[in-house]
């Protein structure tokens, strides 16, 4: 269980989360909804140490971030993170080089999933490609946790779908997930919790199903009536 | 396997009713192995917790069962077959009636409506067949 | 491994690289320059006692220093960092004192002129100024005083803003002193007196006890209100001499074209008068050699092949016989000369290639190995005849150029 | 540790290719310049005695023996150097910015790697440190083979012949990359270290803090310097206590070593808790 309890931050002047309070557990896809510059981007990378938080504290299985616990939590954002002249399988190596945790086996069989031609430059890639290369990176890892910044967003329709097969596939099976959107639309349906960030703070925090079962609300639903009501 | 599925209904009911439907059109068949938790998931592009829910749900209302490690199958209970076909008819029926009734319709009417509506349909169905 | 290439390509660059460069001495046959003394006459046991340094210039650009006492070399090259950081070729008998007074020495001016010592204790004066920026002159004079006693140890220290300070730019210290209780600092100080400069010698006198000054005297100055022009006034004292005699000694020169008198002048610090040592012209013009430690000055004047050295004793006024010495034909008077007095031994070392007065680019003649004396002051004999020879080719193909000659402490 | 050598590895690999044409151009500029000067002396040597009808020993006489001291003193030997120099000062803070500002921000992989991230700090500065030495290294070689060189362009009547190590002593150039003892190699080139230790924490102190932070490095490397250079300070310029120099030489080593040690883990302060992406 990622537990993110009472997260402040601020960039200058800026308060951008004002005391952020959610759990994301294993098995379970938890969804950060928002618009865009709310500070889902901000929380992912608070979660991951890679930006300091003023106040508050998050744990990852009870425990708080070390170097060691990369090894069972990956985050993959929204633009690819190794260096464009490497190629896949260069940057599959490097992976490969530091994480005790990757999973060659599942890398080649994503590498066909995503019919990803290894020896392209990372350079040279699609914009769908070079997202389906980053996922490739993030889930060959053999982790508890997967954190996703926008893995929708700006990418082509096929893209997009085969992305969302991941979702539904083993490859997330078990794990728990963590995505950040700023549009629900198409994956209302994949994810098991939304929690709903607006102003800084948690606004809503609950589960899709019971919220049709209980309400008969849709997740667009419930956003509208927080957002505008 | 193809759901539109309703937004503001929990996804776990609709994918139940889904199956209800296709047993009691006789596409899933009694005995029948269905998809497993994920492969459904995945076809259906929902989440597999929810299918997980589903699959739990009809196995309390008997519609699936599981045998030690093998896939869950369709009942074969022709007790529980027949009620889901009632269950269905009846939730079709009363839909229907609904609709009806606020039209103001006498019965009469429809039941001569829904008769030519019947054997036209069926009839189409035929001349499908034959190509 | 190999998927380390880079890094052991740079590193492998590096160590080897920087390997050879280090160990290449080590393993080149790099040839230092290798000098002896061949004895012509005497005992070399005394040549242990001197320190001649030497610059050798060998037709490359660069030079080495060495430091030839006995058999013993040094070579400038040849010391390791440390040894350079910490002055091995520095002021021996400066070193001496710091090994021996670590603490007092702290921070000391290196130089013995600014040092007294005898049984009883160590002295030490300075003076500090200040750049004072609004004058563009240094400022603020102010004489250090401190001692030491050897007896218990015991430091005293103080400050003595000196008088009369806005007519000085400059103050050095020349000598210090101590007789009795009280101590004696002898300084040159260099002034403006009308927009020329001006330069003197003050003495100023110290009551240890009472931390005082007692007074300030002007002695020498190269500005004498009988004397037309100018004058050049030369401290005579050895620089390795720690214990000053009572006597102040200096040879002055008229530097007027008609007027080019010599004298030899002496204060007497303790009776507190200045007079002039009667002598003859012809040996105020040969070289003198103060031994104020036994208050005695020495004349040194070669003639061909006879060395002349007469003793004059500062107490008794007078001269003694000269020491006579048959040395070698190729020695006139114009020969450049070091001299030192060690343990009541004079040395002399003529420096055979080059002369004194003659300037501009005369030829250097190579090859020609320093001469060496070494008269017994007291026996009034010779006690050592030798040259430094140059003793493998590198040391014949490089010019040996004499620096200094200081006592050997070590 | 074995993923500090598999970062130095790999941060050494992202500029290997630069770094080999330093060296190309080092190796081609200097040694064109040993061929040039000579060549040049020879001329000016043929001129004095072709032309002027001087003899060979008055020409010696006046221009003087050419050595390695003439190459070490032209442009084609300094340049090379200055090139150099500049382009590892620049490549100093670039082989951090480049992993923000880069294309793809790879700072993000490499902070998320499960390793302490004090082993970027070191092996950056490792890559850096390396780098310079190789090139001091070639220098050494390439003198050695500049000596070979002359000899072959020159009589060696008109030569001077110098040793790589005279040639350090003789250069005041060369003897500043390369002085005459390894001790003094290991405190020249640990003063560097420290310097680049001190500027990693000041990019490190900016990345964290931005724009504040910018104020806050120059600061440090400010203070950094001052702390550095305050024995010289306070003992030589100020007079305020007095040192032997070997005192003087043990205290300044150990404030280089804190200097350097405080700079270390103030960077790894910043890395775990502070820096941003």
């Amino acid at each position: 269980m990622i537990e993110v309890n009472n997260i402040t931050k601020k960039f200058g002047r800026k308060q951008v989360l004002k005391g952020v309070t959610f759990t994301a557990e294993k098995g379970e896809i938890t969804c950060l909804i928002g618009i865009n510059g709310v500070g889902k981007t901000t929380i992912l990378n608070a979660i991951m140490a890679l930006t300091p938080i003023k106040k508050g504290e998050i744990l990852i299985d009870g425990e708080k971030l070390k170097p060691k616990t990369f090894n069972h939590i990956t985050f993959i954002p929204d633009a690819i993170t190794v260096l464009p002249q490497m190629t896949i399988t260069e940057s599959m190596q490097f992976m490969k080089d530091y994480y005790t945790t990757w999973n060659e086996e599942r890398a080649q069989e994503l590498l066909s999933f995503f019919k990803l031609n290894p020896e392209d430059k990372i350079a040279s890639l699609s914009k769908g490609n070079t997202a389906k290369a980053n996922l490739l990176l993030g889930l060959a890892l053999d982790v508890d946790y997967i954190l996703m910044d926008e893995p929708f967003s700006g990418i082509d329709m096929f893209s997009r779908e085969q992305i969302a097969n991941v979702f539904t596939s083993h490859l997330i099976e078990d794990r728990g997930v963590i995505i950040t959107t700023h549009e629900i639309g198409d994956i209302e349906h994949l994810i098991d919790k939304v929690v709903l960030l607006d102003d800084g703070v948690v606004k809503k925090h609950f589960y899709t199903e019971e919220v049709r079962e209980a309400e008969g609300k849709s997740v667009i639903d419930v956003m509208r009536e927080e957002y505008q009501g | 396997m193809k759901i539109n599925f309703n937004r503001r209904e929990p996804v776990y009911v609709q994918v139940v009713r889904h199956f209800k439907q296709q047993i009691a059109m006789n596409m899933l068949e009694p005995g029948q192995e269905i998809p497993s938790r994920r492969e459904l998931a995945g076809e259906l592009k929902i989440n597999p917790n929810t299918v997980q829910r589903a699959y739990k749900e009809m196995e309390e209302q008997g519609l699936i069962y599981t045998e030690r490690n093998l896939p869950s199958k369709i009942t074969r209970n022709e007790q529980v077959l027949q009620v889901v076909r009632e269950e269905l008819i009846m939730d079709a029926v009363d839909q229907f009636v609904t609709t009806v009734q606020s039209v103001q319709v006498p019965l009469d009417e429809i039941v001569t409506i829904i008769k030519e509506k019947y054997e036209q349909t069926n009839a189409d169905k035929g001349e499908e067949d034959h190509d | 491994m190999e998927r380390y290439w880079k890094l052991m390509f740079t590193s492998c660059l590096f160590v080897f690289g920087i390997g050879f460069f280090y160990l290449h001495d080590t393993f080149a046959e790099k040839e230092l320059p290798e000098y002896t003394w061949e004895k012509q006459k005497g005992n070399e046991e005394v040549l242990e006692d001197v320190l001649v340094q030497a610059y050798i210039q060998d037709g490359s650009y660069i030079g080495e220093t060495i430091q030839i006492a006995g058999e013993k070399r040094k070579y400038l090259s040849q010391l390791s960092f440390l040894e350079r950081l910490t002055g091995a070729m520095d002021n021996l008998k400066i070193k001496q004192l710091q090994q021996k007074y670590r603490g007092f020495m702290r921070g000391k001016e290196e130089s013995t002129y600014n040092f007294y010592e005898d049984k009883r204790m160590l002295a030490y004066a300075n003076v500090s100024s200040e750049w004072d920026g609004s004058q563009f002159k240094q400022s603020n004079f102010a004489l250090e005083v401190e001692t030491v006693s050897k007896r218990d140890d015991e430091t005293t220290s103080f400050f003595i803003k000196l008088p009369n300070q806005d007519q000085y730019d400059y103050m050095d210290v020349g000598e210090v002193t101590v007789l009795g209780d009280k101590l004696y600092v002898l300084t040159q100080n260099d002034m403006l007196v009308d927009d020329e400069s001006q330069s003197e010698m003050r003495l100023y006198t110290i009551d240890l006890t009472n931390e005082k000054l007692i007074s300030e005297q002007r002695l020498f100055s190269d500005k004498e209100e009988n004397v037309k022009g100018d004058r050049e006034v030369t401290l005579l004292h050895d620089t390795d001499e720690l214990q000053a005699s009572s006597y102040i000694a200096v040879m002055t020169r008229n530097l007027d074209e008609d007027d080019q008198t010599k004298q030899l002048r002496l204060f007497d610090i303790e009776k507190q008068e200045e007079w002039s040592v009667d002598l003859p012209k012809k040996m105020l013009e040969q070289e003198v050699v103060a031994h104020m430690g036994d208050e005695t000055f020495y004349f040194i004047y070669e003639q061909k092949g006879k060395l002349s050295v007469t003793p004059y004793q500062i107490a008794e006024q007078q001269l003694d016989d000269p020491i006579e010495i048959p040395i070698s034909d190729a020695i006139d008077v114009n020969t450049m000369k070091y001299t030192k007095i060690i343990h009541d031994k004079l040395y002399l070392l003529y420096d055979m290639n080059s002369y004194m007065g003659r300037e501009g680019n005369a030829p250097q003649i190579k090859g020609n190995p320093p001469l060496m004396y070494v008269i017994d002051l007291k026996a009034k004999a010779l006690r050592y005849e030798g040259e430094l020879t140059p003793k493998n080719k590198a040391a014949k193909n490089a010019l040996f150029m004499i620096e200094s000659m200081y006592e050997n402490e070590q | 540790m074995k993923s500090y050598f598999r970062l130095t590895e790999f941060e050494l690999g992202r500029f290997f290719k630069f770094y080999l044409v330093l060296i190309g151009l080092t190796i081609v500029s200097q040694i064109i310049g040993v061929i040039a000067v000579s060549k040049e002396y020879m001329q000016e040597a043929n001129e004095a005695i072709y032309q002027d009808g001087l003899s060979k020993q008055a020409f010696m006489d006046q221009r003087g023996l050419i050595s390695l001291l003439d190459w070490t003193n032209s442009i084609w030997f300094l340049a090379p150097i200055a090139l150099c120099v500049v382009t590892l000062l620049i490549y100093m803070f670039f082989i951090w910015y480049r992993d923000w500002l880069g294309k793809n921000t790879f700072i993000y992989r490499l902070l998320m790697l499960p390793t302490q991230r004090i082993h970027l700090f070191f092996a950056k500065a490792t890559t850096i440190f390396i780098m310079v030495l190789g090139l001091v290294a070639l220098q050494v070689f390439l003198i050695y083979i500049a000596g070979i060189v002359l000899e072959w362009m020159v009589p060696n009547e008109f030569m001077q012949t110098m040793g790589v190590s005279e040639v350090s002593v003789a250069s005041q150039y060369v003897n500043t990359i390369l002085p005459a003892t390894f001790t003094e190699f290991v405190l020249y080139y640990g003063t560097g270290f420290m310097f680049v230790c001190i500027f990693f924490t000041a990019i490190l102190i900016e990345r964290s803090y931005r724009w504040k932070g910018l104020l806050f490095a120059i600061g440090y490397v400010a203070v950094a310097t001052a702390v550095f250079m305050s024995l010289i300070f306070l003992s030589m310029e100020w007079g305020l206590f007095s040192l032997y120099p070997l005192e003087w030489l043990i205290l300044q080593i150990i404030i280089g070593i804190i200097v350097t040690a405080s700079s270390i883990f103030l960077s790894y302060y910043l890395l775990t808790k502070k820096i941003t992406v």
